[in-house]
């Protein structure tokens, strides 16, 4: 499907999309947290969108507001791309997102990733533990926020 | 007797064991915590971040034209590949077309990396199932792309010679003819390397049936590159998105339907065939021109998202940029093959034993500092 | 006189390892000590000339058993610990036991007219087969046979021991 | 031939014409202790050297170059190394156990080359049972193995000597029962001189033909496999397991494990060439009497050596080509191949000789 097919044919299946503008790269689209796994599984198991391979799962910060996640999907099948982005709540106390583990496998580990440097939450993870870091590490590395004045060096 | 019909019923303790991360066959600082029970793994569960360097935070404090240099030390075998993703990422983010000389040199020289990086694999993974003789043989071949490297552009493995919007210097005069005499001498040597170990039978037995990925599994787990193809997948970004000069020249991307250990070793060792092809049809049309076009000392992407994806020796390698339009990203964020191929570890060595795990850990070729980053 | 040193040292290494092979509290050294006890009477066996038993004496006891028995106790779920010791009363009542029964071994021992018998009987290969497979005089076929058939009986009391279902 | 006899005959009569026989017998013992012990070291030694050398041959590089002319004394620096570094143990190791496990590794092949004919009367035990003797005593070194890979408080060594446990005994009943006893058929003796002695019209493996070569390829296999060589090196297996049953030792408790090996890989080539290729027997043609005659100028020993050492180099060439099988494989190939194999070749090999098909 095209860009344009895309966006049109999600419009008509789920409510409350909010799309990327029009120059982006590929097509964006940003998912209410609580729609994120049904979504999900509309885009995996739909004949007409077959987005089977997720080849990124990233976590950003959106500071000072919330933190969000990134999935990049392809369909191997019709090797078109979409760009899920979903959101967490208050960025202080709300950093919860259900999980996609079950539904991707790889996001697994990617989601322990997230866990890890990011501090998001993931809801129903099967094995939500830190990765890189020990287990007593105290904050998470990669918020805009997380200071370690022994070993950063800040230009 | 396959490792399926061991009578489970038998009341056996498991035990654990640490595999690294201090041990040869983990190629780095990989630890595994396998559950066994006498030799059958019955779990793997890896621990990463011994050689975690915080990359992607040390990314969004330099500037593009510096985060060039990290990204030598993700994958360091395909260093150069690494270095072509983010200048690509950086120079479509501009919109800077490159001339076609920069093109076809960094497609030449992401060849030759690719086949030092195979050598490399093909060396350990000899010396990985017992066989120490082709780590000896496989060097003997890696030094001379080395030495070219090294005449270009004065590094052997981590070579910074992409800058965005082109490359750092031209090639050396003698460029051209040392390549053709390695791929000349390589076309020889490849075929000892298939009588030493791709036809024999020890080798074989070991490999065949170890580590099966089906291929419903490889898409689910994001397995990419070489170990994708091996289960018959196609995902070679050079054909699928090409990038540089890989929509002018013509080659196979080599699928293997079986999926286990020795139809991944296959795919490397007719993909470096491929390689030559790719590097003979270019090497003589190398067009003339410049070598880079000139970018602004500081470059300021505009804000938006970018994401770039390249096939390295190992897979897909993804450059996702957030960029809030000052000098250096909001995110940056790298999605590297090595990290997507370990999750799928667990699930196909259960059931095997020690011995395989080594084995299906070099058919799947990780390089820890890309899983760690 | 050479001989006579090799006994005293073979003897003296047979005593204390028997006994320390059963006094130890660890299974793993006890089978060790067990060991040396039948490699030195091996030695006894090479002392009088009589290489072929001593060689079979290493080959099954040494070799075979041993090397089984190794496996076992590995096997064995409380390898690290030590056996606890037995109560009083069967202390007591093993103690008694062994002395009347090396008091009854000794005194046989001295009763009996041991004969002087040459070496070289029995030593080429071809009498020792001969010898094996020989139902007459000297003829050893009958416990030959006996131990194939307790061989036999063995190995498939422990292939149905390895197919029993275990219930949990 | 040069009987070796007549030189320690006289030795010993000198001797006794010295001291009292109790004092000879001493110090024969001792002598004899002695040049053992030197042969020892200089096996390992040379073979140490030998290896790396030949290693160097077949991976295009030139080995050790530096220490002495051509690198021939590196493993002489090396020697010193083992034996000044420290001796390190893990914790909570059966202390016992862990000290004496090199000893027997060191003690088996140590008594084993005390049979071994190296010329015509040059051996050291002339006994009548040879063959067992070797079967018998190579059994002890089993027991090392085990031991130190149990005691070292170490789950890698202990896989490794499980593992190492399970494979020894295996190949110990093909090479024993049936590759040695097919040319003890043959020979129709146990003594290893005797073998060596009835090989004079002509070596086993040529004159046995058919069986006699399988019985050799077998003892080929089996021996590497009891040696705990490339391509069954999975005891030690050092891309799995890091160094297996001795990874806990160091200094000079692992050269005797390491120098067992070699001396292992010494005797093992010695055994094939005292019952296959006729021992220290010169190599002779039949119906070429000058090639023969001059052949047997060349004393017995020399011999030995020259044939003991191609089948040293057939093992090193195995160990740097063939890649490593893995512990299933080993025993299906001995259970399933080897020793069925082997069965039939002692049944055919019994029949050869019945019908009297010896060349």
């Amino acid at each position: 499907m095209t860009r344009t097919e895309l966006q049109s044919f999600l419009t008509s299946k789920v409510e409350g999309l909010e799309f990327g503008e029009e120059t982006t790269q590929y097509l964006t689209v940003t998912v209410p947290r609580e729609k994120l796994r049904d979504f999900m599984f509309l885009l995996k198991d739909t004949e007409e969108l077959a987005f089977d391979y997720m080849f990124s799962l990233t976590a950003v910060d959106w500071f000072p507001k919330y933190l969000g996640v990134v999935y990049h999907l392809e369909s191997t099948k019709y090797r078109h791309i979409l760009v899920v982005h979903v959101n967490t709540g208050n960025r202080e106390d709300d950093i919860s997102v259900d999980t996609v583990s079950d539904i991707y496998p790889t996001a697994h580990f990617h989601e322990r990733e997230a866990y890890d440097l990011m501090g998001i939450v993931f809801e129903g993870h099967s094995d939500l533990r830190r990765l890189f870091l020990t287990d007593d590490w105290v904050g998470h590395p990669l918020r805009k926020d997380y200071v370690d004045e022994a070993n950063m060096i800040v230009k | 007797m396959t490792t399926t019909d061991v009578n489970t019923n038998l009341k056996t303790q498991e035990y654990l064991i640490n595999m690294g991360p201090q041990h040869p066959a983990a190629h780095g600082v990989l630890r595994l915590i396998l559950t066994v029970d006498g030799e059958i793994i019955h779990k793997v569960d890896p621990d990463l971040g011994y050689i975690h360097r915080s990359i992607e935070k040390m990314c969004e404090r330099d500037t593009y034209k510096q985060i060039v240099h990290l990204t030598d030390r993700l994958d360091y075998l395909s260093s150069h590949i690494n270095n072509e993703a983010v200048c690509l990422a950086v120079e479509n983010a501009l919109g800077i077309e490159v001339p076609d000389r920069v093109k076809y040199i960094r497609t030449i020289m992401a060849e030759l990396t690719r086949l030092a990086s195979h050598q490399l694999w093909w060396g350990v993974m000899g010396m990985d199932i017992g066989a120490l003789t082709a780590f000896m043989y496989a060097f003997r071949d890696r030094e001379m792309i080395n030495d070219i490297m090294e005449e270009t552009v004065g590094a052997r493995l981590t070579m910074n010679y992409n800058i965005p919007g082109g490359l750092m210097f031209d090639i050396h005069p003698g460029f051209q003819k040392k390549v053709k005499d390695f791929i000349k001498h390589f076309r020889k040597a490849l075929p000892e390397y298939n009588t030493l170990l791709s036809d024999n039978i020890i080798f074989k037995k070991r490999l065949q049936g170890i580590g099966y990925i089906s291929k419903e599994d490889a898409i689910a787990y994001g397995v990419s590159g070489p170990s994708a193809r091996g289960s018959g997948i196609s995902c070679d970004v050079r054909k699928i998105h090409p990038y540089s000069a890989y929509d002018k020249v013509e080659f196979n991307e080599i699928l293997i339907e079986g999926g286990d250990s020795y139809d991944r070793y296959m795919v490397r060792m007719k993909e470096m065939e491929e390689s030559m092809n790719i590097i003979d049809q270019l090497i003589d049309n190398i067009p003339e021109g410049d070598f880079q076009v000139k970018t602004p000392a500081l470059i300021k992407l505009p804000k938006g998202e970018y994401y770039q994806k390249v096939e390295t020796a190992r897979g897909e390698l993804g450059v996702f940029i957030i960029s809030d339009g000052k000098k250096s990203p909001y995110r940056f964020k790298f999605r590297s093959p090595g990290f997507s191929n370990l999750s799928i570890l667990d699930k196909i060595s259960r059931g095997h034993k020690i011995a395989d795990l080594v084995a299906i850990m070099s058919s799947l070729d990780f390089v820890i500092p890309d899983i760690d980053r | 006189m050479g001989a006579q040193i090799m006994f005293y040292i073979l003897a003296i290494i047979i005593l204390v390892f028997s006994f320390l092979a059963v006094t130890s509290s660890k299974v793993m050294r006890a089978t060790m000590y067990l060991l040396f006890t039948l490699i030195a009477t091996g030695g006894l066996y090479f002392l009088i000339d009589y290489n072929f038993m001593a060689s079979v004496q290493l080959i099954v006891y040494a070799g075979g058993i041993v090397a089984l028995i190794i496996f076992a106790v590995m096997l064995t779920e409380k390898i690290e610990a030590k056996i606890a010791l037995p109560d009083k009363t069967k202390m007591i009542f093993a103690g008694l036991l062994s002395i009347v029964g090396s008091i009854v071994t000794i005194y046989i021992l001295l009763s009996h007219p041991f004969k002087e018998s040459s070496n070289d009987i029995g030593q080429t290969v071809s009498v020792i087969g001969e010898n094996l497979l020989n139902y007459g005089e000297g003829g050893f076929v009958l416990p030959f046979e006996l131990v194939s058939i307790l061989l036999l009986a063995s190995l498939i009391a422990a292939i149905v021991i390895a197919k029993r279902k275990f219930d949990n | 031939m040069y009987d070796f006899s007549k030189m320690t005959g006289a030795i010993h009569e000198w001797l006794s014409s010295l001291m009292p026989s109790i004092l000879v017998t001493t110090i024969e013992w001792v002598l004899i202790g002695v040049v053992f012990l030197a042969l020892f070291a200089i096996l390992g030694l040379v073979l140490v050297i030998l290896e790396r050398k030949i290693a160097g041959f077949f991976q295009f590089r030139l080995g050790p170059n530096r220490v002495g002319p051509y690198g021939m004394f590196q493993t002489v620096a090396d020697t010193v190394k083992l034996l000044l570094k420290e001796l390190v143990s893990t914790n909570k190791v059966d202390k016992f156990l862990y000290n004496v496990a090199p000893f027997f590794v060191i003690i088996a092949p140590l008594m084993i080359m005390a049979v071994i004919p190296y010329g015509f009367g040059l051996t050291a035990y002339d006994i009548n049972v040879g063959l067992l003797f070797v079967m018998a005593v190579s059994s002890i070194g089993v027991v090392g193995i085990l031991l130190a890979g149990w005691s070292s408080n170490n789950k890698y060594s202990l896989i490794g000597a499980m593992r190492s446990g399970a494979v020894i005994i295996s190949y110990e009943l093909s090479m024993g029962l049936s590759a040695l006893l097919a040319i003890v058929l043959l020979a129709g003796s146990l003594n290893l001189n005797d073998i060596v002695m009835s090989q004079q019209a002509g070596w086993w493996l040529f004159r046995g033909h058919i069986p006699a070569i399988i019985a050799f390829v077998i003892y080929i296999i089996t021996g590497t496999a009891e040696t705990n060589r490339v391509p069954f090196d999975l005891t030690e297996a050092e891309s799995e397991l890091g160094a297996g049953y001795h990874a806990e030792y160091s200094g000079i408790k692992f050269a005797f494990f390491f120098l067992s090996e070699f001396v292992n890989m010494f005797i093992i080539s010695a055994l094939a060439v005292t019952i296959f290729l006729g021992g220290w027997l010169p190599f002779h043609i039949p119906g070429w009497e000058g090639f023969n005659n001059s052949m047997n100028y060349i004393p017995g020993p020399v011999w030995f050596f020259l044939k003991t050492g191609v089948i040293i180099f057939l093992l090193m060439w195995f160990r740097w080509t063939f890649p490593r099988l893995r512990i299933d494989q080993i025993l299906t190939l001995e259970w399933k191949y080897l020793l069925p194999i082997s069965l039939l070749n002692l049944v055919l090999m019994a029949f050869v000789v019945m019908m009297g098909w010896v060349f």
